[in-house]
C-alpha cells in the first residue's frame, strides 16, 4: 500500500501551516486518505514547527515522525528536522543544505520570476506538487480557493508561483531521479477534519446550546468554531473572564434547561473542579471537553499528552457519579460528544471527554461519520405528570425527574449543601443524608451499567495485549499490525470510555502491555484499581510528541 | 392567597431569630409582590453564606451554588432563558471576596440581572472574620490586631463601569429597600443593590448605631451625575449613604444580539438541529 | 476500665460547648483521661447539636455515641438525643421529659436563687458535676478561671449556680439511686487538646512562617490559631481574598524561603489544585492542610468524613510527585505537620496534610507529645558550594539545590513552564523534556523510599484485619479490641502515610476490610490501584458522624 | 559590565520581532539600572502571556508562575522577604482577567509592589482573543460579530482604591515609561503601572495610530486631585493619556505592622522556635 509522509518545518509565522494546508488538501481532493498533524512551540513567531502530512490509499490515521519527504523553509528547520528524513528520502529546499538536495530556490523564483516576495511559499507549494507527482491542476483549484478573496491578480501570480515551483522541483526529480511518487486522481473523497472541529459539530449535533469558556490551546479552537457558526445555528457562546465562571455558567445553563458545555485544558480544568463537584451535587448535566497538553503547570502548552487520566477520573471533592470519555479521532470525537450530551443528561452528572493537543490538531481522513449512530437522546420528565414536584426525588435507580425553571407551575431548586428531596438544606443525619448518599451511589452504578466496553482489536488468537486509550488509538493498530507482521501474536484493548469502566470479562493468560502518552501509565493504575489487573510492561512516552507505532514497536522490542 | 403569601415557603429559616437578613427578605417579597411576578418565572440564584441561604426562604425557583460563583450562574440561567426574571442574593463575602472578579466582569456585560449584597461587613456564617467591606482597625478572629486592609467599595466600580443601576439600601429599612429593589428588577440591565445588613451576632455596633450613622441620599443628587455619584461614594458618609446612587444610561444587555435573531425563548425549547445542517457543516471538510 | 460518656445537647447559640468545655476541663484537671468530641449544625442560632465527654482512666480516644449521661439543653434536644441515652443511663433536664429524668429546673434556680437568668447554664454544669459525682471545688477552680475577666461578682454568683445544681443534683441522685459514678482526683495530668490547635502547634514546631488562607470550616481553626499567636511568634499571616490566592501566596512565600502552608476544606482545596500542580511543577515546598468534610459541593459543612482521599492523592493536572499523610488524632497531627514540612523541604513537593472536622474539633487526651522526635529538618543548598547555580540541575536523585532569591549572588529562578535546569522556558523535546519529566519521576521513587509503612495493632495472629486510615485510628483500635473479646481475631493495619505508598509485605492468608468515613471505598481503591489488594468486604459510613467502634462491629457482624 | 548589561540574559527571546515589548524591556532595565538595583536583590514574578515572559530577558530571580496568579504570588514573596524589589510584570488579560480578583484585592493590601501591565488589548499568546481592555465592537477570534462587552478601567479602580501611585506608558516611548517605572519602584505600596503596547502580530492598528492618539497628562493635572485622576481616566481620551496620574496620600503598606514587630529580615533567616516555646504553647492544654 502506498504510504509517503511529507514534513513541513520552518519558523511561526513563516507560513508552514499554510504550505501544509494546502498541500493536504489537496491530496484530500485528488481522492487520497490523508493524514496531517503539526507540532509547534509556543510563540507566535520563530522557533521551528512542523506540519506532517501522511498519505495513503486508505485511512490510517496515524501520525509518523520519519520523513519520505521533508521541506525545511529555513536552516534552522532543516537542521532541527533533517534526522527524521527516511534514507532515501527528499530533501526539498531553497538552498543545497547538504548532498542530495532538490535545490529550489522559492523566494528567487517569487521575486525575480513571479514578481511578489510573499509568494515564496506558493513556490515551495508547488515544488512540493512536483516533487509528489501532483497534477498542478488539482493544486491550483486549491490555490485559487485559498486565495479566493485577494482578488485576480494574486490568484493568478500564486498560479504562476505554483507552476515555477511544480516545474523546477518537477525537472530536478528527474535529473536525480529521485522522485517515485505519483497521485493520480481517484474516485473516492474523505472528510478531511480534526479534532477542534469534529468536537464542537459534536456539540451541535447533541443539541448543545450554550458554551461558556476561556481561551486555552488546545481548547480554544472547540469554543472558536462554536462561536463562528453560534449566531447562524442558535448557540449562545461565551467567553468568561476566567475557567470558574466559565465552569459554572455552563451549569446555570444547564440548569435553566439547555445543553450546555465547556471546554479547556488541564490547568483550566484545575480551577473548575470545585464546580464539577457542584455539578455533581446539584445532579446538573455538565459536559466538559478537557483537551490535555503536558504539564505540570504551564508545562509545554502546544504540545500533547495524556497526563490528566487520573486527575479527571478523581477531580472534584467529596463522591459523586461521573463520566469520562476519551475519543481517538474525529468521528469518534463527534460521536463522543453525543454521547457524552446524553450521558449527561440520563444520569444528570458532569461529563468529562478527553481529548489532547494532537487530536485537536491533526487532521484524519474519515470516510462516513455515521450521524445516525450519533443521535441525541434527551430526558425529559413531563410536569403534567408530576403532582408536587421534586427535584430531588428519591427513585430505585437514584435519577430523579429535571424540569427546568419556568417550564411549568412546578418549582425548580438546586443546592449545593446536602439537600432533601425539595432542594432544600438538610442536617438530617439520621435519615436523609444516608438516603441521599445512597441516590448518588445507585445512580453511579446504573451509570457503570451504560458503560460501553473497550475495543478489542486482533485480540482474539492474541498472546499478548496492549492495552491503551484516546489518541493512541491510531498508532496502537499500526503497531500491532507491524508486530504481528514481524510474527508477534499481538493483539489490542482499546479504551474510548474510561470512568466509570464497566463489567469486563479479562481474556486471561495474556501479557498485558499498557501503552500510554504519559510517564505514568495512568490507565494501567486505573484498570488495577477496578480489575486488579497487573501489566507486564509500559510502553510510555511523554515528551509532547504524539506516539507513533515505530516508537510504540521501539520500546516494546527494548523490552523483549 | 395574598401577594406575598405566593412566596411562603415551608424550608425552615436558619438565621438567627431578630437577623436583619428578615428585613431584606420581607422586602424582596414585597417588591415581587408589588411587581406581580410569580414565583414559577422567579430564578434566586446565590453561593454560600448567610445570605446565600435566602431563596430556600421563599416560594421559587432557585440554585444555591458555589460560595462565590453565583453570577457566574446566574449568568448562564440568563442565557439559557431570558423570560425568567434572575436576582442573585450575595453575601459582601460570596460577591466582592471570593467572587470578586465575576462581579467585575458582569459589569462588562450588562446582564439583566439584580445583585442584592447583604453587606454584613464580615463573613458571618463561618463566624465573623473580616470581609472586603470590614472596616479599618476592627478585631476579627484572623485579625486579633485589628484589621490593617482598607474596604473595597464595589458600588463606586459599579458606577465606574457604568453599571444600569447602583443603590443601597437599609436592611431595617423594608420600605425604602422594597422600592429599591422593584427599581432594580425593572431596571433593564445590571443593578447592584448593597443593603446595609447589620448581623447582630458577630458585629459591634448594634443596630441602633446604624441607624444613627444612616443618611439618604442629598435631596439634590443627581443619579445619573457620574461624577457626583463617585465623589458621594468615596466620602467618608459614602459608606452609610441609602438610596438611588446612580443610573447608568441605558446600553445593551447581555445577549442582547443572540436574542435579536433568535428571539427570547428557553434555550431549552430549541431543538437540535436537523441532520442536514449538521451534514452541511461536516461537507466543508470534503475537498474538492 | 471506667468509662462514662456524658453528651450535652442544645441549639447553638444555648451553651452546649460551654457546658462540655467547662465538664472536660473540669475532669482533666482531676487527672482523668478525657475524650470529647461535637456535632453541630451549619448555623449559627438554632438547630441542635452535641458535645460528648468520654472519660476514662486512660486515654482512648475514640468517640461514642451512646449516652451514660444524657442533658439536653431543650425539647427539641431532648427529642433529637434521647435514643442515644443507654439502657440505664441519667437523663438529666429541666423538666421531666420522661420518667425518670433527673429534674433539675437550672433557669428556675439561676433567676431565683441566683438571680441572675444567664447563670442557667452554670447550674447545668454544677447539676452534671453533681450526677458524676464530682467535687464542687475542682468544677469551681474551672469555673473561677472561666469566669476571670468577668469580675469578682459575676464569679461568685456562678460559684453559687454551680453549688446549688450540684446539690440537687446529688440529693435526686441519692434519692433514685441512679448515679454510680465518682471521679476522684488522680495523680495524672494529660493534655487536653484538639487537632484544631495540635496541628499549627506542629507548624510552629516545624518553623512554618507563613500560612495564607480562606475561611472554611473545618480548616479556619488552623490559620485562627496561627493568627492569635502569630504576632508573637513571628508567622506572617494573611486573610487571603480567595484560596487560589492563599496557596498562590504560600508558594510565593516558599520560593522566597520561608515555610509555609495555607488550610482549607474540599471546596477551597478544589481551586488550589491548579497551584498544587504549579508547586510540583516548580518544585516549591508547599504543605497544605486539607480538613474534610462531607461532599460534593458544599455539602454539610460543619460535619466530619473522609472523602478527599483519591481527590488529595489525584490533585493536579500533569504528573508530578507529591505526598499525602492523614495523621489520627493531635498528638500524630503534630508530628504529621513536622514530617509534612520535612518532607516538602527535602523533596521539593508539595505534601497534603488530611484532617477532618472530627479531628479538628474533638479533644484527645494526649500523655506526652514527644517533641523530640518532631524535630524540623531543612535541606538548604550552600551557595558556596555551587558555582554556576542552576536551580533545576539534573541530579541522581532528581532534588536539586535549592536556595532563595536575595540570598546570595546567586540568581534563582523558578518556572511554571517545562524548563531547563536554569529554569528557563524549553521546548527541546528530544533532551531536555524527556530530562525534566525523568527527573520528577526520579524524585518521586526517592520519596516513596521515604515514606513510612502502616502501623500494625494485633495483626500477628490476626485471621481478619481491618485496613484505615486518619482519623478512625480510635475507632477501629476499640473495633479490634472489643471484636477479640467476642472471639474475632482480628487486626488493624492503619494509614498515616498515604501517598505514595511505600513498599509493603502484605501479610498474606487474612481476610481484609477497609474501614472508612466515606461510602466509596477509598482506601481500598488506593490499595488495589498500589498493591493490587482486595477487600474481603468494606465497612463505610459517610453520614457525616464520625466512626465509632460500635458502628464498625454493628457493620461488620451484619457481613459475617 | 554597563549598568543596563548587568541585566542582561542569555535566554531567546520568544516575541515576535519588533514587538514593543521590547521597549518595556529597555525602559526597565534603564529603571533599573538608574536606580542601582542588582540583579541580586531584584525579584521578578509573572503569569503566563507573552507580558509573562519578560522575567526571562533579564537577568533577575524570577517566579513564572500561572496565568493569572502573579500578584498572590509576589504577596507571598514580599512577605517573607521585603528586602527584594518585587516587580509583577504581567499582561492585562493575566492582571485584568483571570487574576481580576488579586489585583482588586492587592489594593486593599498596598504591598510594596511595581505592577507593570503589558497592555496590547488582547490575549497575544492565545493568537489574538478579546481581553478585558478589548474595545468594543472590535472582531476578535471568539467574536467574529465584535465584542459587545465593555472594557475594565482598572487603573481608575486603583485611583478609587488610592493606590499609591497610578501611571501609564506608552511601549514605544522607552524613555518616558523609564522615568514612570523609576517613580513606581521607589514609591512604597502599590504602584500600577500600565502600558500601551500595540501588538504588531494580532493588533488591528499599527504603532502609528497609538502614536496619533497617545496624549501626556494634561500639564495642570494634579496627580493628588483623586476626583480629577477619575474624570480623565474615565473620558473618552482617557484610554491614550500617558503620564503620572495619581499618587495616593502615603499609608501603611502590606506586612508594616509585623515588619515593625520582627524586622525586615527575610523569614528564611528565622530559625524554627525553641522547644521550650513549643512546650509552652502546649502546656496551655494541660488543666489544673
Ligand atoms: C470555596 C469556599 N471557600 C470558603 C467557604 C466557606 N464560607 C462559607 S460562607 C463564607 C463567607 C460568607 O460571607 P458572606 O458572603 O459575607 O455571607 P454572610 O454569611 O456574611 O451573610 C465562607 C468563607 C466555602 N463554602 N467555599
Ligand atoms: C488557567 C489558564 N487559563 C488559560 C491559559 C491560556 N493563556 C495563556 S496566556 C493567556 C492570555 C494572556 O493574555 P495577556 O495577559 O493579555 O498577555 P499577552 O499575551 O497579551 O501579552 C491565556 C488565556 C493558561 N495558561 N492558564
Ligand atoms: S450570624 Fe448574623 S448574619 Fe447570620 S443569621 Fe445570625 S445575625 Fe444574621
Ligand atoms: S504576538 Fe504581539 S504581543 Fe506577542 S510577541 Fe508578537 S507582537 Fe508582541
Ligand atoms: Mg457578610
Ligand atoms: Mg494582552
Amino acid at each position: 500500500m502506498m504510504d509517503c509522509n511529507i514534513v513541513i518545518a520552518g519558523a511561526a509565522g513563516e507560513g508552514v501551516q499554510t504550505v501544509g494546508e494546502v498541500l493536504a488538501d489537496t491530496l484530500s481532493a485528488l481522492g487520497y486518505a490523508v493524514f496531517s498533524w503539526q507540532e509547534y512551540e509556543s510563540r507566535v513567531r520563530g522557533g521551528q514547527n512542523s506540519v506532517a502530512i501522511r498519505v495513503s490509499e486508505a485511512p490510517v490515521n496515524a501520525p509518523v515522525l520519519e520523513a519520505d519527504v521533508l521541506l525545511p523553509l529555513n536552516s534552522g528547520a532543516y537542521q532541527k528536522y533533517v534526522s527524521r528524513l527516511n534514507p532515501g528520502g527528499v530533501l526539498l529546499a531553497a538552498e543545497g543544505y547538504r548532498d542530495p538536495t532538490l535545490v529550489v530556490p522559492f523566494r528567487e523564483i517569487a521575486t525575480e520570476e513571479v514578481g511578489l516576495a510573499i509568494a515564496a511559499n506558493t513556490v515551495a507549494i508547488g515544488a512540493l506538487a512536483g516533487v509528489l507527482g501532483i497534477d498542478p491542476e488539482a493544486l491550483e483549484r486549491v490555490l485559487d480557493r485559498h486565495f479566493q478573496n485577494k482578488g485576480p491578480e494574486l490568484i493568478e501570480a500564486n498560479r504562476r508561483a505554483a507552476r515555477l515551483g511544480h516545474e523546477r522541483a518537477a525537472s530536478a526529480c528527474r535529473l536525480a531521479d529521485a522522485c517515485p511518487w505519483s497521485f493520480p486522481a481517484r474516485d473516492q473523497r474523505y472528510y478531511l477534519t480534526a479534532g477542534t472541529e469534529a468536537i464542537p459539530i459534536g456539540a451541535v449535533r447533541a443539541g448543545c446550546r450554550f458554551i461558556a469558556a476561556y481561551p486555552m490551546s488546545p481548547a480554544t479552537g472547540v469554543i472558536k468554531y462554536l462561536a463562528k457558526h453560534g449566531e447562524q445555528l442558535g448557540i449562545f457562546v461565551d467567553q468568561a473572564e476566567d475557567e470558574i465562571a466559565a465552569c459554572n455558567m455552563a451549569i446555570g445553563a444547564s440548569f435553566a434547561g439547555s445543553r450546555a458545555m465547556t471546554c479547556t485544558s488541564g490547568g483550566g480544568f484545575a480551577l473548575m473542579v470545585e464546580a464539577i463537584s457542584l455539578a455533581g451535587m446539584t445532579e446538573t448535566p455538565l459536559v466538559v471537553l478537557l483537551a490535555q497538553r503536558p504539564g505540570p503547570a504551564t508545562g509545554l502548552p502546544t504540545r500533547t499528552a495524556q497526563g490528566d487520566l487520573l486527575f479527571a477520573v478523581h477531580a472534584g471533592h467529596g463522591e459523586f457519579p461521573k463520566a469520562v470519555l476519551a475519543p481517538s479521532g474525529p468521528k469518534e470525537a463527534l460521536h463522543a460528544m453525543v454521547r457524552a450530551f446524553n450521558l449527561a443528561d440520563r444520569f444528570q452528572v458532569p461529563v468529562i471527554v478527553l481529548s489532547d493537543q494532537f487530536l485537536s490538531d491533526a487532521r484524519f481522513s474519515v470516510t462516513d461519520f455515521e450521524l445516525d449512530k450519533a443521535v441525541p437522546e434527551s430526558f425529559p420528565a413531563d410536569p403534567a405528570a408530576v403532582s408536587r414536584y421534586q427535584r430531588y426525588a428519591l427513585t430505585p435507580d437514584g435519577i430523579s425527574p429535571r424540569l427546568y425553571p419556568g417550564q411549568s407551575e412546578h418549582l425548580v431548586a438546586a443546592d449545593s449543601d446536602e439537600h432533601d428531596p425539595d432542594g432544600h438544606i438538610t442536617e438530617d443525619l439520621a435519615v436523609m443524608v444516608p438516603a441521599m448518599v445512597a441516590k448518588r451511589r445507585r445512580k453511579g452504578e446504573a451509570l457503570q451499567r451504560a458503560m460501553r466496553a473497550p475495543e478489542a482489536y486482533r485480540s482474539e488468537d492474541a498472546d499478548e495485549l496492549f492495552l491503551s486509550w484516546g489518541s493512541t488509538r491510531g498508532a496502537v493498530r499500526e503497531a500491532v499490525d507491524g508486530l504481528r507482521a514481524e510474527g508477534r501474536r499481538l493483539g489490542m484493548i482499546h479504551f474510548s470510555e474510561l470512568w466509570p469502566l464497566p463489567e469486563f470479562d479479562w481474556p486471561t493468560g495474556k501479557r498485558l502491555w499498557n501503552v500510554e502518552n504519559n510517564a505514568g501509565g495512568q490507565l494501567s493504575s486505573l484498570l488495577a484499581r477496578r480489575y486488579r489487573l497487573s501489566v507486564h510492561g509500559s510502553i510510555l512516552a511523554g515528551d509532547g510528541l504524539p506516539l507513533t507505532a515505530r516508537t510504540i514497536r521501539r520500546i516494546y522490542n527494548e523490552q523483549n | 392567597m395574598s401577594r406575598t403569601d405566593r412566596f411562603h415557603s415551608d424550608a425552615e429559616v436558619q438565621w438567627c431569630p431578630g437577623c436583619p437578613n428578615f428585613g431584606i427578605l420581607t422586602a424582596l417579597k414585597k417588591a415581587l409582590s408589588e411587581l406581580n411576578q410569580s414565583p414559577r418565572d422567579l430564578c434566586l440564584v446565590s453561593g454560600i453564606g448567610q445570605a446565600a441561604k435566602l431563596p430556600h426562604y421563599l416560594a421559587c425557583n432557585f440554585f444555591n451554588g458555589l460560595h462565590g460563583r453565583a453570577i457566574p450562574t446566574a449568568l448562564g440561567i440568563q442565557a439559557a432563558n431570558p423570560q425568567l426574571t434572575t436576582i442573585v442574593t450575595t453575601g459582601e463575602g460570596d460577591c466582592y471576596g471570593e467572587g470578586g472578579n465575576h462581579l467585575l466582569h458582569a459589569l462588562r456585560r450588562n446582564p439583566d440581572l439584580t445583585v442584592l449584597v447583604h453587606n454584613n461587613e464580615i463573613y458571618a456564617l463561618t463566624k465573623g472574620q473580616a470581609s472586603p467591606t470590614t472596616p479599618v482597625g476592627e478585631v476579627r478572629g484572623l485579625h486579633p490586631q485589628g484589621l490593617d486592609l482598607t474596604p473595597l467599595n464595589f458600588p463606586a466600580i459599579a458606577v465606574l463601569h457604568d453599571a444600569a443601576l447602583v443603590a443601597r439600601g437599609f436592611a431595617a429599612d423594608p420600605e425604602q429597600l422594597k422600592t429599591l429593589l422593584v427599581e432594580a428588577i425593572t431596571t433593564p440591565g445590571l443593578a447592584l443593590v448593597e443593603v446595609i445588613q447589620p448581623c447582630i451576632s458577630w458585629n459591634p455596633h448594634p443596630i441602633a448605631w446604624y441607624r444613627e450613622r444612616i443618611r439618604p441620599v442629598p435631596a439634590d443628587h443627581d443619579p445619573a451625575d457620574k461624577v457626583a455619584a463617585l465623589r458621594l461614594l468615596d466620602s467618608p458618609e459614602g459608606r452609610y449613604t441609602v438610596g438611588l446612587l446612580y443610573r447608568g444610561r441605558p446600553r445593551p444587555t447581555y445577549g442582547d444580539r443572540f436574542r435579536s435573531a433568535h428571539g427570547r425563548h428557553p434555550l431549552a425549547e430549541l431543538a437540535p438541529p436537523p441532520t442536514a445542517v449538521v451534514d452541511q457543516l461536516l461537507d466543508a471538510f470534503k475537498r474538492s
